[in-house]
């Protein structure tokens, strides 16, 4: 068996989804970007393998991009954590409920 | 600027003039609405008296340009027939006496006038628009302000379910009918909302019977619910008795008669075939108005409610009218219109100065009020006698004709309608005055102050307009007759012989 | 690469940094001034990008970025609602604790945002001028770091932002696999053979999913209410109507001009995105007593109702949406003007804080009348016209295609219901409830002219949309023969290139 | 125009047309022109509208004389020009129109008269003569249509008339109720009447009389099976005006009303209507008779035939109640029922004869002499301080001279003795029901017997004996406006009989019939014996039981001898009560059942159940935003699978 | 030596997805710190993938910002914070099972179709592009030059947003 492009999206997707899991399961705010930063890195992944086996290097370009958004919205994650931290001593989504219904 | 454009934008500029008035100058916001609106009452009789019978076509038209974007032509277009001419000139009238009872109308009466003459513009525009986008357009006008005054300036404790109830039915009625006006302008192919435009297009290729069997039910419930068409008709009694005194005059009167002109504007003449397979469901329903509502006006004792269920049975008539597809039929559901667009007005008026002087209209609790107010009781029997079809008054010239009409193809229904307005009719009618007027004096009620000169215009205006129709009924068949003709003749135009297409198929 | 097709954009991104360093040089009193000056810097722009010197129609940027009618018009569309967001910011900046010139450059970078999504012609440029627009907004949300509530709608905004963005890009990772290109006429050129392969079409349904999100269609729907209740008023505003408009531009480019085909096929699912979209925004703000909460649910209806214009797959249907989001533009403009102009006397967001409003301040009342008469679609407003337009164009498409009849159903129902809410706050307005507080309110110039300008533009567009239907009828046409162009020497430079 | 061909050459048509119309326009125009101008004025009302009748009983003179046994069609205004349904106001004029013309001019002037001292002390005098007026322009009205729409109209003119006369004194509850009751029994009269002149427009095309004659003359099958229900219906139009049994409850109440109305309207002239309407219509009952499938069992019965037999009945249960009534105007009112069973059953009886004569006879005559009886019982009550009940009164003679003599003449004719005028006009209905329906003579005998004996006991207990109240005691003359109305009434009921109505009135009928003036005063005797001795012996056996009972009674025996009979008869043989749980239950339970529909089902179930049922959803479906982040992604999640199942094909 | 390839293949895979799963299901800890650690180990094996797929920038890039910049960025948020672990509070195992299902699900289809499709379908397959930082650097500044400097601006946003968003409160 040759290890091919399908391979790897098999892996990227099984990433892409363990990724979705935490964001699904987990209730820290921190652990939760942390599970989106996978879901990218899948996504990065299959650009990656896309980019090798299409001969195409554009995939890879794409991947820098994904990775300074990914930084950006990070940061910007981050930044509300310690502001919210700062106004509610929580970073807890069970926490984050006044909005609703 | 045509003088029929005038009569459209003449309400509609005095609105504007009052918004940039201060709101606390009453005087001058007052001036402007009587003025206003009185000036749009004559050029809207000059206008009807200037209609010449005899003429094809319409008369008054002027046509601007609206949309011509693509496929899609929309003009500004308006017209008068036979068909409308009436109703502008009642709409005129009533808007005019709408704006003279609104004496008592001490809070906000800036946007109260506003409101009111945006009613007023809009019923104009709706009737002379030979444009169905734009008859819409202007129907659907009165629609927030109806809802707000109802809700301001309404009465008793109901008043904002009623607000609601009837802008949430209008809307729906209205919308379902839109659905049937999309459905036939993007079925002729040639895109367009001209009445006239649609009317060549229609008689060079009618639609296929199937199509014409799904416009015309969503044309007739649709239109029907702004008429009142039971069973969808539990907005209206309620919204009435819950309205201030003119906005229930301007959409018991003029308002609700959109409906019906739309069916007999578009309805009857493009789609024969599903007129012809959906009228009959239309006279069975029309049996609703006429007894049920007529039975349910029989035991109530809130004037209003009363006032609104009889004027929901004598749009019984109107159906009855339409239902029955005959030239004379159709020409007394017109007068029917006519007639009720004066007189559910005028009941209304009187309901209100009524509820001004007496604080109340609970029947159990009037009595005996003829002794200290013979002018007001005087007008009032004369109401209501109007709207038990006395003769004399322009209702039973509407409503006989409509039974003439109808007794060949309806026999059974015409039964009902007499026993409706013969019989029912008289009996709430009378009980009402009975109640109200005749009897021992109360002691509560000896405070009541009769009509003053002034007061007595807008009455005097409606009882001399249905007494003038009543008296001379040709003034208005003449005009209408020409125009009867032409809808039945393309209703009648139907490319299946007969009610084959008893079942509906699917598109 | 001719950057004059870029010129509007690096205008603008000048202006927004323009902003944050004369924020550095002036007195903290004179940042409403710097608002007043950015507003008037994004007018200029305007009028430029409006005019003729723009630069008319082009690709460029390797056919990414493509500046035809479409995207002039989205163009304007955006750069008119950053004034007027601008103009709402500085009505409401007692309520921005600190950093208002801040939100004032980033109100325009979103627009920068919005200005490369109008000219986007390839996912990448897709994905990041969404990006830009999204995680400016995140921040935007979230401006108001003393309330709970906004800091609360930022981290779900972005939570759930990032979630979509990770989807798209995903997405945006299987097309560009299957098709070797991520630009939309080189996968338009394929489409036929793309259709058949199911990574391309799962990617793309991501990518739908991520614009769905931006639009807030159902199911995508969930966050908008949250967020626009906790968002700044302006900020919300801008949600309301840049956002939903970028994503919209994008999924007329995506859907209609790249990949017809495939929507042709997709239309149950378009359908029933519409459809559910319709029932559960109208539905679901029945209950709300927020006002602003509220707005989220209606614009979640309404995104339903643009949706109808996708689904009828024509020109006159994209044409109504051009033609609804322009209505929508006025109306939810003006009603976030009113808020934020209220938002300094009542205390509360809450429906039932508008009572007296109509004795209070007349012109308030009126203004936030009219804005929810034309939401909810009557006559003489624009949304009347708006929705009509949309209902026609399904019904145009819907011989042959019976579940549009259902869906036009819907569409009415939703109307229906929508008038129930809105006429709900109408009569909070007018007659709710007991009035405690009858100070008059009193309305700053500045407002009093954007509020009439939103009034004028409802009223207008309302009674006279025959130049501005004609204007997002040319817009649309302009993709039409963009279509028409695809066997253009571009491609094969494409082709070309790939091979390198 | 259709009806031009039909219309009558006269000479001098121009002004026989231009005095029909001011005829009928005289009073209109009085009492528009008091409502208007002088609704305060008292003396100027008075003089208006009394004025106007005059003036039209005048001009109606001059056409009577002038025109004679003529008949004309004036030129008609269009009312309601439709292709098809040419309804138009135009008059016609007939010797059967000329007479009534008379009639009700002529009474109604003397009731005005006499009305200016009965109502002198009423604050709504205006407004009393203003509506006389009215009546009387209506009244004219019917008298003149010449098309059924045109007599709906005025058929309809008249119940409002009626019923604003019947209420006039509006702040006393019975006159209100029996105004309402009044106007509604008509209406139901109406209401067939309505779908009758339906049927027959629809059969004939046409509603036009002289057209509709014609066009049955040529072939008299036209009206076809629906003949007789056509027939019955037209007749429930005068059902309901001539309150004939069963739409009869209606007149005794309205007594309620002030006594000249009851002398004019419900007397004299409007209950007349329904008499002048058939014999106006007679061609459709001349027609060949017909009933549709369902009613076919009545085969060769005629609508008149069953016409007949409602007059019968009517004539006869009229008069057992007016035999145990004791107030006075009930009496009178009861007595009228009775006559104007009479007249209906003559007009029935005469369709075989084809000859309506005979009830039109008996009309006129009847409406002098029951005119003047209403007065004489006003001019009672009014000396009686406004009681009226028969047996506080008596020994008025003696007090008011004038009032019983008048009284007493119009008692002799009301029973039917010669040579009063009763005499006469009732001896041709016996006549002619001896000649066609010899049962149906019968009744009249017995109504004739009961009619004397009633009256007899009127005039024996409030006349003589020994007055039986205070107010009575005080009795004294009434002023002279109330006198000489009553004398000048006196005159025609003793002599109107003499001149020759009968073969008058059946020229317009039957122009060949030839006019034998001499044989009028013994004609009866010589024409019919049979018929004149049973209607002379009648009138003497009743007034002879009436002496042996009430000849200075001081109360009445007959409730112990009659026993329940008696109970019935005083009780109207309860047809209010009867009336009062059919119809009018019946139209309440509907009511309520209709209007439980509209509070419970549609807008209980249906509106407000769509309406919860959104609000319920709306709320329900609000609770998937859960605030949760998480579950927001979960329904992202969800979303994107959703989204992609969907885009399956 | 495609083999060896292979093996390292899979066995990377196998690391990154363990490594994944433990980041965001750790069954013996909950604590946000050990989440990055995994994180990190994750991200460098998936840069071992990238070198795999010829990627060598952006393997060293991988390295570089994610394992470097961003997760001390995460690390320094935790710390700061001193956020607890959410051990003290119990897993709601319905919202686990229904999740787990969701993601399940959606494994399901993006799985089904990544087996069905054959996603070598371009015709220049196969032949190796290096992604060296010369071509990849040519690439960024003359094709997708507008993409970056969007970014350069988004950039600039987070950063301004950062900064306002954790400054303390100035008036």
């Amino acid at each position: 068996m040759n290890v091919g492009l399908q391979h790897y999206l098999i892996v990227s997707g099984l990433l892409f989804s363990i990724g979705l899991l935490g964001v699904v399961i987990r209730r820290n705010l921190i652990v939760i970007f942390m599970s989106l930063e996978l879901m990218l890195n899948a996504a990065n992944l299959s650009l990656v393998a896309f980019s090798r086996y299409n001969s195409n290097l554009d995939g890879q370009v794409m991947v820098f991009f994904t990775i300074t958004v990914a930084a950006a919205e990070v940061a910007v994650g981050l930044a509300l954590i310690v502001a919210l931290y700062r106004k509610r001593q929580t970073a807890h989504v069970e926490d984050l409920t006044t909005l609703k219904f | 600027m045509d003088s029929l454009s005038f009569v459209i934008l003449l309400p509609l500029l005095s609105a504007l003039l009052i918004l940039l008035v201060p709101g606390n100058y009453r005087v001058i916001v007052r001036a402007i609405a009587v003025l206003g609106s009185g000036l749009t009452a004559w050029i809207a009789a000059s206008l009807f008296f200037r209609f010449q019978p005899g003429h094809e076509g319409f008369q008054f038209e002027s046509i601007l340009p609206w949309i011509s974007v693509g496929k899609l032509s929309l003009a500004y277009h308006v017209g008068a027939d036979g068909l409308n001419i009436g109703l502008i000139l009642v709409t005129g009238l009533v808007g005019f006496a709408s704006v003279l009872v609104s004496w008592n109308i001490d809070r906000n009466p800036k946007l109260f006038y506003i409101l009111l003459l945006l009613m007023i513009g809009g019923a104009l525009g709706a009737f002379a628009s030979l444009d169905l986008l734009f008859f819409y357009f202007f129907n659907e006008l009165a629609l927030v302000p109806t809802f707000i005054l109802i809700g301001v300036w309404g009465r008793g404790e109901n008043k904002t379910v009623a607000a609601f109830k009837i802008s949430l039915y209008l809307t729906l009625g209205a919308l379902i009918a839109l659905a049937g006006l999309l459905l036939l302008h993007v079925s002729t192919g040639a895109q367009t909302f001209d009445v006239i435009a649609l009317k060549t297009l229609l008689a060079g290729k009618p639609l296929s019977v199937t199509l014409q069997n799904w416009i015309f039910p969503l044309l007739l419930f649709g239109f029907g619910t702004l008429v009142g068409l039971f069973p969808f008709h539990s907005w209206a009694a309620e919204g009435y008795a819950a309205a201030p005194t003119a906005a229930a005059m301007m959409h018991s009167g003029i308002l609700k008669k959109a409906g019906l002109y739309a069916l007999l504007r578009v309805a009857l003449p493009f789609l024969p075939d599903g007129a012809a397979h959906w009228l009959p469901v239309l006279a069975w329903l029309c049996l609703g108005n006429l007894l049920h509502c007529g039975w349910v006006a029989l035991c109530q004792k809130d004037l209003n409610l009363l006032i609104g269920n009889s004027s929901l049975a004598h749009m019984g008539f109107a159906f009855l009218g339409i239902a029955s597809l005959s030239v004379i039929g159709i020409t007394g559901t017109v007068i029917v219109m006519v007639a009720h667009a004066l007189l559910a007005p005028l009941c209304f008026a009187l309901s209100g100065y009524l509820e001004s002087q007496s604080g109340t209209v609970d029947l159990t609790r009037l009595g005996g009020l003829l002794r200290r107010m013979p002018v007001f009781g005087t007008l009032m029997v004369m109401g209501f006698m109007a709207g038990c079809g006395l003769p004399g008054f322009a209702n039973f010239a509407g409503e006989a004709t409509v039974l003439f009409g109808s007794w060949k193809s309806l026999p059974w229904i015409v039964v009902a309608a007499s026993w409706s307005g013969l019989i029912l009719g008289a009996v709430y009618m009378l009980r009402a005055l009975r109640s109200i007027l005749y009897g021992e004096e109360r002691k509560e009620l000896t405070a009541v102050i009769d009509l003053g000169w002034w007061r007595r215009l807008p009455f005097a205006l409606l009882i001399a307009a249905l007494l003038l129709f009543g008296l001379a009924p040709s003034l208005l068949s003449r005009r209408i007759e020409p125009v009867a003709k032409e809808i039945v003749k393309a209703a009648t135009n139907r490319s299946t012989p007969s009610r084959v297409a008893a079942v509906v198929v699917t598109p | 690469m001719n950057y004059s097709l870029i010129i509007v954009e690096i205008t603008a991104v000048l202006i927004g940094l323009g902003v944050l360093m004369t924020d550095l040089w002036i007195s903290p009193a004179a940042r409403k001034g710097l608002g007043y000056a950015a507003a008037v810097a994004v007018g200029c722009l305007l009028a430029f990008a409006t005019g003729s010197l723009a630069p008319q129609h082009g690709l460029g940027f390797r056919d990414s970025f493509v500046v035809d009618d479409l995207a002039r018009f989205f163009k304007a569309f955006f750069l008119f609602g950053a004034i007027v967001v601008i103009l709402m910011t500085v009505e409401f900046s007692s309520r921005i604790a600190s950093g208002l010139s801040e939100f004032f450059a980033l109100v325009i970078f979103a627009l920068v945002g919005m200005l490369f999504a109008a000219s986007a012609n390839d996912l990448v440029l897709l994905f990041v001028s969404l990006e830009l627009i999204t995680v400016t907004f995140y921040i935007l949300t979230s401006f108001q770091r003393n309330r709970l509530a906004s800091l609360e709608a930022g981290v779900k905004y972005l939570i759930l932002g990032a979630v979509a963005s990770a989807f798209m890009v995903f997405g945006i990772a299987l097309i560009f696999g299957s098709a070797n290109s991520t630009n939309f006429r080189v996968i338009a050129a394929h489409q036929t053979e793309l259709a058949t392969s199911p990574v391309f079409l799962l990617g793309l349904l991501l990518v739908l999913a991520g614009l769905g999100f931006k639009i807030a269609a159902f199911p995508f729907q969930a966050w908008a209410p949250d967020v626009y209740q906790g968002s700044p008023a302006p900020a919300t505003a801008f949600l309301a109507v840049g956002s939903k408009a970028a994503g919209f531009v994008l999924l007329i480019r995506l859907l209609t001009q790249a990949v017809p085909q495939i929507t042709a096929e997709w239309s149950r699912l378009l359908v029933v995105m519409s459809a559910a979209t319709i029932i559960y925004g109208s539905l679901c703000a029945i209950p709300q007593r927020n006002l602003k909460r509220l707005m989220g649910y209606s614009s979640i209806a309404n995104a339903g109702y643009l949706l109808l214009g996708i689904v009828a797959m024509s020109r006159s249907g994209s044409t109504a949406i051009l033609f609804y989001l322009g209505g929508y533009f006025f109306t939810v403009l003006a009603a976030f003007t009113a808020m934020s102009a209220l938002a300094e006397h009542i205390e509360t967001d809450e429906i039932a804080g508008l009572a007296g409003l109509g004795r209070r301040s007349p012109f308030l009342a009126a203004t936030l009348t009219l804005s929810l008469v034309s939401l909810a679609g009557i006559p003489p407003m624009v949304g009347f016209f708006g929705k009509v337009l949309l209902l026609r164009s399904v019904f145009e498409s819907a011989p042959g295609r019976p579940d549009l009849y259902l869906l036009l159903g819907i569409a009415v129902i939703g109307v229906v219901i929508s008038l129930y809410y809105y006429f709900g706050v109408i009569r909070s307005i007018y007659w709710g409830g007991s009035t405690p507080n009858l100070a008059p309110i009193r309305t700053s110039l500045g407002t009093k002219v954007a509020l009439g300008t939103c009034i004028a533009g409802m009223v207008f567009l309302g009674i006279a949309p025959n130049g501005y239907l004609r204007i997002a009828e040319t817009a649309i046409g302009g993709i039409d023969s963009a279509a028409g162009r695809l066997k253009s020497p571009a491609l094969k430079k494409v082709s070309a290139h790939e091979a390198h | 125009m259709e009806h031009a061909a039909v219309l009558h050459a006269v000479e001098s048509g121009s002004k026989i047309q231009d005095l029909a119309w001011m005829i009928l326009v005289a009073p209109l125009v009085m009492a528009v022109g008091t409502t208007l101008f002088v609704p305060r004025d008292r003396t100027l009302a008075a003089v208006f509208n009394i004025g106007g009748v005059i003036l039209s009983f005048c001009l109606s003179f001059v056409l009577f004389c002038v025109f004679g046994g003529g008949s004309a069609q004036c030129t008609p205004f269009e009312w309601l020009p439709i292709a098809g349904l040419d309804v138009h106001i135009g008059l016609h004029i007939d010797p059967l129109a000329s007479l009534m013309l008379l009639v009700v001019t002529g009474v109604a002037s003397l009731v005005m008269i006499y009305s200016i001292g009965y109502m002198h002390d009423d604050r709504s005098y205006p407004r009393f003569f203003a509506s006389l007026s009215l009546f009387v322009f209506s009244m004219l009205g019917i008298v003149l249509a010449d098309n059924f729409v045109m007599l709906f109209i005025f058929w309809e003119l008249v119940g409002i008339s009626s019923y604003l006369l019947i209420g006039f004194w509006y702040d006393r509850p019975a006159a209100a109720d029996a105004s309402k009751k009044a106007f509604l029994t008509n209406r139901i009269g109406d209401f067939g009447f309505m779908l009758g002149i339906l049927m027959v427009w629809s059969a004939l095309g046409t509603v036009d009389f002289a057209v509709a004659k014609a066009k049955l003359a040529e072939n008299p099958a036209l009206l076809g099976s629906m003949a007789g229900i056509a027939g019955l219906l037209i007749f429930m139009g005068a059902m309901g005006k001539s309150a004939q049994f069963p739409l009869h409850v209606w007149l005794p109440d309205a007594m309620e009303g002030p006594t000249p109305v009851s002398a004019l309207i419900h007397a004299a002239t409007m209950v007349a209507a329904g008499i002048y309407m058939l014999c106006r219509v007679f061609f459709l009952y001349t027609a060949a008779p017909g009933w549709p499938g369902p009613l076919s069992m009545l085969g060769d019965l005629s609508a008149a035939t069953l016409i007949s037999l409602v007059g019968a009945v009517t004539a006869l249960l009229a008069a057992l109640i007016a035999v145990q009534q004791n107030d006075i105007k009930r009496i009178l009112a009861f007595s009228t029922l009775s006559q104007l069973g009479l007249m209906v059953m003559a007009v029935g009886l005469g369709a075989k004869a084809a000859n309506p004569s005979a009830a039109m006879f008996h009309l006129v005559t009847h409406a002098f002499f029951k005119a003047m009886l209403f007065l004489g019982a006003g001019s009672v009550i009014h000396a009686c301080h406004h009681e009226q009940d028969i047996w506080k009164m008596g020994g008025l003679k003696a007090k008011m001279p004038i009032t019983f003599w008048t009284f007493l003449i119009g008692t002799a004719a009301l029973a039917g003795l010669p040579p009063f005028s009763g005499f006469y006009s009732k001896d041709e209905i016996f006549a002619l029901a001896l000649e066609t329906n010899p049962i149906l003579f019968g009744v009249g005998v017995l109504v004739s017997v009961l009619t004397t004996f009633y009256m007899s006991r009127l005039v024996l207990v409030a006349f003589f004996g020994a007055a039986r109240s205070e107010s009575a005691d005080h009795a004294h003359e009434s002023p002279g406006s109330m006198k000489w109305p009553l004398v000048v009434l006196a005159i025609p009921s003793l002599m109107v009989a003499w001149l020759p109505l009968g073969p008058f009135l059946s020229e317009s009928f039957d122009p060949a019939h030839p006019v034998h003036l001499g044989d009028i005063f013994f004609g009866p005797f010589n024409h019919n014996p049979i018929a004149a001795f049973f209607g002379f012996g009648a009138a003497l056996f009743g007034f002879s039981l009436a002496y042996s009972l009430y000849w200075k009674a001081a109360k009445d025996p007959l409730p112990t001898q009659l026993g329940l009979l008696s109970k019935v008869m005083r009780n109207r043989f309860y047809f209010d009560e009867i009336y009062e749980t059919i119809f009018i239950s019946l139209h309440n339970l509907f009511s309520h059942i209709a209007d439980w529909i509209d509070r419970w089902v549609i807008s209980g179930l249906m509106v407000r159940g769509v309406s919860g049922l959104v609000n319920l959803s709306g709320r329900a479906l609000r609770l998937v935003q859960t605030g949760n982040i998480q579950s927001y992604t979960f329904f992202f999640t969800v979303g994107v699978l959703l989204v992609v199942l969907l885009a399956r094909k | 030596m495609p083999q060896f390839t292979d093996i390292l293949f899979f066995g990377l895979a196998g690391l990154v997805l363990l490594f994944g799963l433990l980041t965001v299901a750790n069954p013996f800890s909950r604590n946000p710190v050990t989440s990055a650690m995994f994180l990190v180990l994750t991200i460098v094996s998936l840069a071992g993938l990238y070198v795999l797929l010829h990627a060598f920038f952006l393997a060293a890039i991988q390295v570089l910002v994610y394992a470097g910049a961003v997760m001390v960025l995460f690390l320094f948020v935790i710390m700061l914070l001193d956020l607890k672990e959410e051990e003290h509070r119990r897993l709601k195992s319905g919202i686990l099972a229904v999740g787990s299902l969701a993601v399940v699900a959606f494994v399901g289809i993006l799985l089904t179709t990544l087996l069905k499709a054959k996603p070598t379908a371009s015709a220049v397959a196969g032949r190796l592009v290096e992604g060296d930082t010369v071509k990849l650097g040519t690439l960024l500044f003359e094709n997708w030059l507008l993409p970056f400097e969007i970014l350069s601006v988004l950039l600039l946003v987070a950063m301004v947003g950062v900064i306002l968003l954790t400054k303390k409160d100035l008036k």
